[in-house]
């Protein structure tokens, strides 16, 4: 039935003794508040993550999610701020989060289309994006840090259900419906059959150009999701740093959760276990006091490690 | 030996900005850039993208285009100084503004005219000198730190350190970077707040990351500003609403307005007037006695 | 008597626990063609790649040119002198014929610079021992598998080995070029060589080989000279049957199957031409009857089944179905339609390798195996457990990588894929390649079945014997057109293979 | 044997032609030997670490380290600079050469992907530049002949620093067309298993790409140094896209088993083409960029060119 791929078992074990070391060194580790903090820290990540497996699973790559984040992230203020928005609170919040997302499913749909039908190579297309992405989201804001108060939208970020950040939940959802999509759906077959093997796919009447640009425009959603939940952390939106990084990070969550970059395997439960592992990673380090230096060589030593268990084995 | 500047209307003027990722790097492009109309600019901007190699080299097409004065923000000591070097070659006068180069190798009035800007160092030390005078009691300190090896970075670090370790009662529990970032300041700070509860005072090197780690304390349960104390550099709009609001203590001002200053420093020097190797702005210290009144014109 | 000079002995191997080997033994002596039968998941390329270092085996011993190695490696093996055509084709597509010819052993100049006029030469020179006529320069992806077969044969029997491996080099091959390579081969012998030949087409064994080793479940279970034995014992001994059961039940399953009598026209190709490659397709094809498809290597006819199923864009003449003309823009509406392809080179074109064994067979079915998005996976195992059980898949599961299985019975899935679309027309492009005797048997049943449903057929196949007694009618191409219809019963060998080589270039 | 204007390697060719051209004659002292030489000069670094890129994505990999590893080797060459430029080059280039070991070990010995285990060097090479350096810019010594190699011009055009890198263009020009090794980088990204079955030395090839691209970086790294005054800790981010992106204009698949060398230079200088033409058009003053317009621009521009390259033939393979 459902295989337990025996690469989740060696990240969950990595988990465990990255668990057991926090409860042995970390002062004060083992409360909610430290559950908390991880759990609204790592959701943008997971949430992007779980997009970008998606992506990795089609064969792809995308480096504009932060971009992405960038322009949601940065529309999403503009809309609750304007004069409109204010009249009709309501719909005014309605508008701020919906059309951000229509907005980054449209660069979704932007990197799909380039890929899909103009044979574009993913990096290269999602470059594009990564390079103007951020340019036009700083354009529209006048490069102006936009900054606010309003309770309804920031919900998203500091609002707790069952004493846990909402983000938290939020990153949980994404992750099921996603894996349960990739798991029992035809889009989700059709995607690792076309990760796996393109030309096969398209000979056994794979809707490869659609899967694709789905594909796209589900992780960009995704991303517009995440830029939304950094603002309303924030209160504020700035342009020119939301989502910074952000691809590589969601790359090294998918790939320590089992993610082949060659394609054809969709590990989204491996995935948000590797965004756990690498947020909790960071936390150990932070909150032991390792200088900001050594955190990166010891988080490149760790992700070598993480990936080299990872790996798969052929024979 | 300094290029001569000759008094007219209008000059063709360089600046080369170094980074537009922030906000106060934008409020100082647009200073530039309003000044350009009222000082007789005909403006070459660049930006170098946070590269200080591309800086040069932007300075460098600005000289093959034929500016006459060149404004440059250096974003770092060193490397900036064979554009520095150039700019004199080619007969350019040079300010530097914001940061200066390494005196050791490029000295004002000889190889550029001059340096506007504040002292990163004093910035940091100001700060200090105010919590030491008032904070009462035991200071446990958690330091967030701009970008990891920027100079301002390095600079609001020595100032306050220097500072605050010559009053014993004040410790410095974790020191570690935000970015110069609200986000990452705020994920820092959650983070060490449960490693380090016994906090009680917050120095952030700039604005953002201060606002970022009111959010952190105000998340966990803490009440920024009763106890815990937030004190920062920058002075942005945010910031004196956080004074105001009782939330932060001081923040002290490192003003990104410097284009009439520029103007005028550039003025003076066409018309022959030797200019003092540094032109400091008086930065200003933002605390609740003045920082209402000063909100308008924050940025 | 000398030692032989390759001696493996209680060979094992197994792959996650599933053995694939238990007992391997095999000796081939100086200068003879040796060849390795079995079914298909025998474990003869298993047995192979143990040889040349590509797996590690569990257990056993290798002898060679007596003394006991342990080869790590291809490139080990090939230092040792054996060269090996692998069962997947192993070159690189992106790269020229001349550089998959001398790739790692380049000509070189005096400075250590390789030598491309020198390596130009060599290729010239291979090609022209196979009779091939192509531009050198052109990246060997371009060139249909067939083409790639014999330049991977080229490579490795100029490599002056003492031990030369091919396992199943003829599997896209006509009778032209297994000519040519028989020709090879011998001369091969000739200079001492010894040659260790697989292959499913046992009348190719009687032809070239000295010795033939049996491989059963993983055990080698005989091993003869080839002149002592007759097919039927091969057959039996392959299978482990009596050798009077297999006569009973007669060597092709296609034979005598009836025609429908009056099928109505499924599919029609009038005047179809696309690019260069197909330039004039007249096809027929009905329900219940079985169309063969001859023709030499690089006739055209993949181009034309490819033309059929959508895959390449018509520029001229027309496609009807059910007396409309219809326009099959890409494989998706083809199979909407009704179509079916089974490709040639299942590698690149047919399977998913990370995907199972169900994911597979089930791939062209979802559509109808969804409602409003979401699979019945229910319904998809229960199919899945029917067809597995049904064409004789041999997999530890249904959840099986199809990676994992052995290259006929990934065919045999491949197959399942298309069959479980019930489609009104199965395009098979040599569908009993790399399958054994017995299994080759089932597959044809299954195709007669089908067809006697009511099913069209065009199948295209280099195999005489598999045309003349399976096909109802055999059009030949030439030069990307069809030429003559041949109606069956009572085509012979001879007509087909003078009205294929009639007329030549058109 | 191949020409160096093959069919899918045009449109960088052209791409490059038309921009001088329209630089040319739109904007006054651009075609002037001040900023070609400035020009060259910026651009050598992005040249030579586009080389060593060219041949890690040949191979079907990726090297996602080079500017880290280049601002490493800026710190390495800088705190040598004393010694004077006979020391700190070799310094330089083998603080690459070690982290392109590193990364060799882990792709070629523990089969990591590469896009991971570069990725795991780039923050190691941050990391350790930082440390080595205290977090702030190491000045050169001035009085060194070190500052020479960058600063330096033949014939008050030319800086040795694109002399070098031509030298590096052509040892790999040649490594590929001319010798097996270069074959086996090819065959690699082509098709790794069945190289590995051909009996080819692939991770010999495997350790050479990343090695040559690490001391490419560090060679960056050098002229960064050398060039700028300073070992600079923080320089280098994004340069490994801007390389990536001058391999695949220059019509190299990231998915490896072809490529051309010239056409990744012209690639690079595309790329570095398009900053300069920008600050040209800011001085013209008819309208200011801003800085956010430029990235949407170099955005666009990327877009053109890839449309074109999809336009004059892509050297996919169809059959
Ligand atoms: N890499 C692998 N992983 C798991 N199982 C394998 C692997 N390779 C082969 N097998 C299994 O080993 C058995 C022998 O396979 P092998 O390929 O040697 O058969 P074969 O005799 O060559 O068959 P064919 O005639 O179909 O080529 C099969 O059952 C196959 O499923
Ligand atoms: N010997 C050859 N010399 C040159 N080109 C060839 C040769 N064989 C095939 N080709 C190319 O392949 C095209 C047709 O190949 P196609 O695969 O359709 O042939 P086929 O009859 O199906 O052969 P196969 O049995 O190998 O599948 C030809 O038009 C030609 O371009
Ligand atoms: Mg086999
Ligand atoms: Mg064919």
């Amino acid at each position: 039935m459902t295989r337990l791929d025996p690469r989740l078992a060696g990240l969950l074990v990595a988990l465990a003794a990255l668990l057991v070391l926090n409860v042995a060194i970390t002062p004060n580790f083992l409360n909610m508040q430290t559950l908390a903090v991880n759990a609204s820290q790592v959701a943008t990540i997971a949430i992007v993550a779980v997009g970008m497996t998606l992506v990795i699973a089609s064969g792809g790559i995308d480096l504009s999610v932060g971009s992405v984040m960038a322009v949601a992230g940065a529309l999403a203020p503009m809309i609750f701020l304007s004069g409109w928005a204010v009249a009709n609170p309501g719909l005014g919040l309605v508008a701020s989060i919906v059309l951000p997302l229509l907005a980054a499913a449209a660069c979704g749909l932007f990197n799909g289309v380039l890929i899909a039908h103009l044979g574009v190579q993913p990096i290269i297309a999602t470059l594009i994006f990564f390079i103007s992405g951020r340019g036009i989201a700083q354009v529209l804001t006048n490069g102006q840090l936009q900054t606010f108060t309003n309770p309804d939208f920031t919900w998203l970020g500091t609002g707790r259900i069952l004493g846990l950040p909402v983000q938290g939940w939020i990153a949980l959802a994404v992750t099921v419906v996603i894996a349960l999509v990739v798991r029992r759906t035809i889009y989700g077959r059709y995607l690792l059959s076309v990760g796996g093997n393109e030309r096969a796919s398209v000979l056994a009447g794979a809707p490869v150009a659609r899967v694709k640009i789905a594909t796209y425009v589900i992780a960009a959603t995704l991303a517009g999701l995440a830029g939304l939940i950094v603002v309303a952390q924030n209160s504020a939106s700035d342009a020119a740093r939301i989502g910074q990084l952000m691809e590589l990070d969601a790359i090294a969550a998918a790939v320590v959760g089992g993610a082949a970059l060659s394609g054809g395997r969709a590990p989204i439960l491996g995935t948000l276990l590797g965004a756990i592992f690498i947020q909790l990673m960071g936390y150990t380090l932070i909150a032991n006091g390792i200088s900001d230096e050594m955190t990166l060589i010891v988080t490149a030593a760790i992700i070598a490690v993480a990936v080299w268990l990872q790996r798969g084995r052929r024979v | 030996d300094l290029p001569p500047l000759a008094q007219k209307d209008s000059y063709k003027v360089g600046f080369a900005q170094t980074e537009s990722n922030n906000p106060w790097r934008i409020a100082q492009t647009k200073s530039f850039q309003d000044t350009a109309a009222t000082c007789g600019w005909d403006l070459v901007m660049t930006d170098a993208g946070g590269s200080a190699a591309k800086q040069v080299a932007d300075v460098d097409s600005m000289i093959a285009q034929g500016i006459e004065v060149l404004f440059l923000p250096p974003r770092e000591e060193s490397p900036l100084i064979p554009a520095v070097m150039r700019a004199k070659a080619a007969g350019i006068p040079t300010f530097l503004v914001d940061r200066s180069v390494d005196k050791a190798v490029a000295t004002a009035g000889k190889d550029y005219v001059s340096f506007l800007g504040s002292d990163f160092i004093d910035q940091g030390k100001r700060v200090a000198e105010w919590v030491i005078a008032n904070h009462e009691g035991e200071g446990k300190i958690i330091e967030l730190e701009g970008t990891t090896g920027s100079s301002p970075a390095n600079d609001r670090k020595k100032g306050f350190d220097d500072a605050i370790g010559a009053d014993s009662r004040f410790t410095i529990l974790e020191s570690r970077s935000g970015d110069f970032a609200r986000d990452e300041g705020r994920k820092v700070m959650e983070t060490l707040l449960q490693a380090h509860p016994d906090v009680n005072i917050v120095y952030a090197h700039n604005d953002e990351m201060a606002i970022g780690a009111i959010q952190a304390l105000e998340a966990a349960g803490r009440k920024p500003g009763e106890d815990v104390l937030v004190v920062s550099i920058d002075g942005t709009r945010d910031a004196l609403q956080a004074i105001i609001d009782g939330k932060m203590g001081v923040t002290v001002e490192s003003s990104p307005f410097f284009g009439p200053l520029a103007c005028e420093t550039m003025k003076r020097y066409a018309a022959g007037e030797t200019i003092e190797p540094w032109v400091q702005v008086e930065d200003r210290i933002f605390t609740k006695e003045n920082a209402a009144e000063n909100l308008a014109g924050a940025y | 008597m000398t030692e032989p000079l390759l001696q493996m002995t209680g060979i094992t191997k197994a792959f996650g626990g599933v053995p694939a080997l238990a007992e391997g033994n095999l000796s081939i002596l100086a200068g003879e063609v040796h060849s390795v039968v079995g079914q298909n998941g025998a474990g003869k390329s298993t047995l192979i790649k143990i040889l040349t270092g590509v797996y590690r085996r569990d257990g056993g011993t290798v002898r060679w040119q007596g003394r006991e190695v342990d080869l790590r490696s291809p490139r080990e093996a090939q230092a040792a002198g054996i060269a090996t055509i692998y069962q997947e084709l192993t070159l690189v597509p992106q790269r020229t014929v001349i550089e998959n010819i001398v790739l790692g052993y380049e000509p070189k100049t005096r400075f250590g610079m390789i030598d491309w006029k020198a390596a130009e030469a060599r290729t010239r020179a291979v090609l022209d021992r196979f009779g091939i006529d192509i531009d050198p320069h052109r990246p060997l992806g371009s060139f249909p598998t067939a083409i790639q077969q014999l330049v991977a044969i080229g490579r490795a029997a100029s490599m002056e080995a003492k031990l030369l491996i091919m396992d199943e080099p003829t599997s896209s091959l006509d009778e032209r070029e297994v000519g040519v390579l028989f020709g090879v081969i011998r001369a091969l012998k000739a200079q001492g060589t010894s040659v260790l030949y697989i292959s499913h087409f046992l009348d190719e064994i009687f032809d070239v080989c000295d010795g033939v080793t049996t491989l059963r479940d993983g055990r080698t279970v005989g091993s003869a000279r080839v002149a002592e034995l007759t097919k039927l014992d091969l057959i039996a001994l392959m299978l482990g049957r009596s050798a009077e059961d297999i006569r009973r039940a007669g060597m092709t399953e296609l034979a005598g199957s009836a025609r429908a009598a009056g099928g109505e026209t499924v599919l029609a190709a009038e005047g179809l031409t696309t690019g260069r490659r197909l330039r004039h397709l007249d096809l027929t094809l009905r329900a219940g009857e079985i169309v063969g498809l001859a023709g030499l290597l690089g006739s055209g006819r993949t181009e034309a089944a490819r033309a059929l199923f959508g895959m390449d864009r018509p520029t001229g003449g027309a496609l009807r179905m059910g007396g409309k003309a219809v326009s099959l823009s890409n494989p998706r509406a083809a199979i909407a339609a009704g179509l079916a392809f089974l490709t040639e080179d299942r590698k690149t074109e047919g399977i998913i390798p990370d995907l199972s064994v169900r994911e597979n067979l089930t791939l062209a079915l979802l559509p109808r195996l969804s409602r409003m998005g979401v699979v019945d996976e229910a319904r998809e195992r229960r199919i899945v457990e029917g067809f597995i059980k049904a064409i004789g898949i041999k997999a530890a599961h249904m959840d099986q990588p199809i990676r994992e299985l052995s290259g006929g019975n990934q065919q045999k899935v491949l197959l399942g894929r298309w069959l479980a679309i019930e489609p009104k027309l199965l395009i098979l492009d040599e569908p009993t390649r790399g399958v054994d005797v017995g299994a080759k048997r089932e597959i044809q049943a299954i195709i007669r079945q089908r067809v006697e449903q009511g099913c069209a057929v065009l199948l295209i196949s280099s195999e005489f014997e598999e045309l003349i007694e399976g096909a109802h009618d055999i059009v030949v191409m030439q030069d990307g057109r069809t030429t003559t219809r041949l109606s069956n019963p009572g085509v012979t060998e001879d007509q087909l293979i003078h009205a294929m080589a009639a007329g030549g270039a058109a | 044997m191949p020409g160096v204007l093959r069919q899918g390697h045009l449109s960088v060719w052209v791409a490059l032609a038309v921009l001088i051209l329209f630089g040319v004659l739109r904007y006054d002292n651009f075609a002037s030997a001040y900023n070609l030489s400035s020009f060259l000069g910026y651009n050598s670094m992005f040249v030579v670490i586009s080389v060593g890129m060219c041949l890690v994505i040949m191979t079907g990999g990726i090297d996602l380290s080079v500017g880290t590893v280049a601002a490493l080797a800026s710190v390495v060459a800088a705190m040598l600079s004393p010694q004077g430029l006979i020391v700190a080059l070799p310094g330089g280039v083998a603080a690459g050469l070690l982290a392109g070991a590193l990364n060799a070990g882990m792709i070629a010995g523990l089969r990591l992907p590469p896009f991971m285990a570069t990725l795991a060097t780039m923050l190691a090479a941050k990391g350790a530049a930082l440390s080595l350096s205290d977090n702030r810019t190491v000045p050169v010594d001035w009085a060194s002949d070190f500052t020479a190699l960058g600063m330096n011009k033949v014939a008050n055009l030319l800086p040795w620093t694109i002399l070098v890198a031509l030298v590096v263009v052509v040892f790999a020009w040649v490594v590929v067309q001319r010798t097996s090794l270069g074959r086996t980088v090819l065959a690699i990204g082509g098709n790794a298993e069945a190289a590995h079955l051909m009996g080819l030395k692939t991770r010999r090839a495997e350790v050479f790409v990343y090695l040559f691209s690490g001391a490419c970086a560090g060679l960056a790294g050098v002229f960064l140094a050398s060039g700028y005054g300073a070992g600079q800790p923080l320089e280098g981010a994004g340069w490994e896209l801007a390389a990536i992106a001058a391999v695949v204009v220059g019509g190299t698949l990231l998915t490896g088993g072809m490529g051309s060398v010239p056409a990744t230079v012209a690639g690079a200088l595309l790329f570095g083409l398009v900053f300069n033409l920008l600050n040209f058009e800011n001085g013209r003053g008819t309208f200011s960029l801003s800085a956010d317009w430029q990235s949407v621009i170099r955005g666009l521009f990327l877009l053109i060119v890839i449309l074109l390259q999809a336009r004059l033939g892509r050297p996919a393979l169809k059959s």
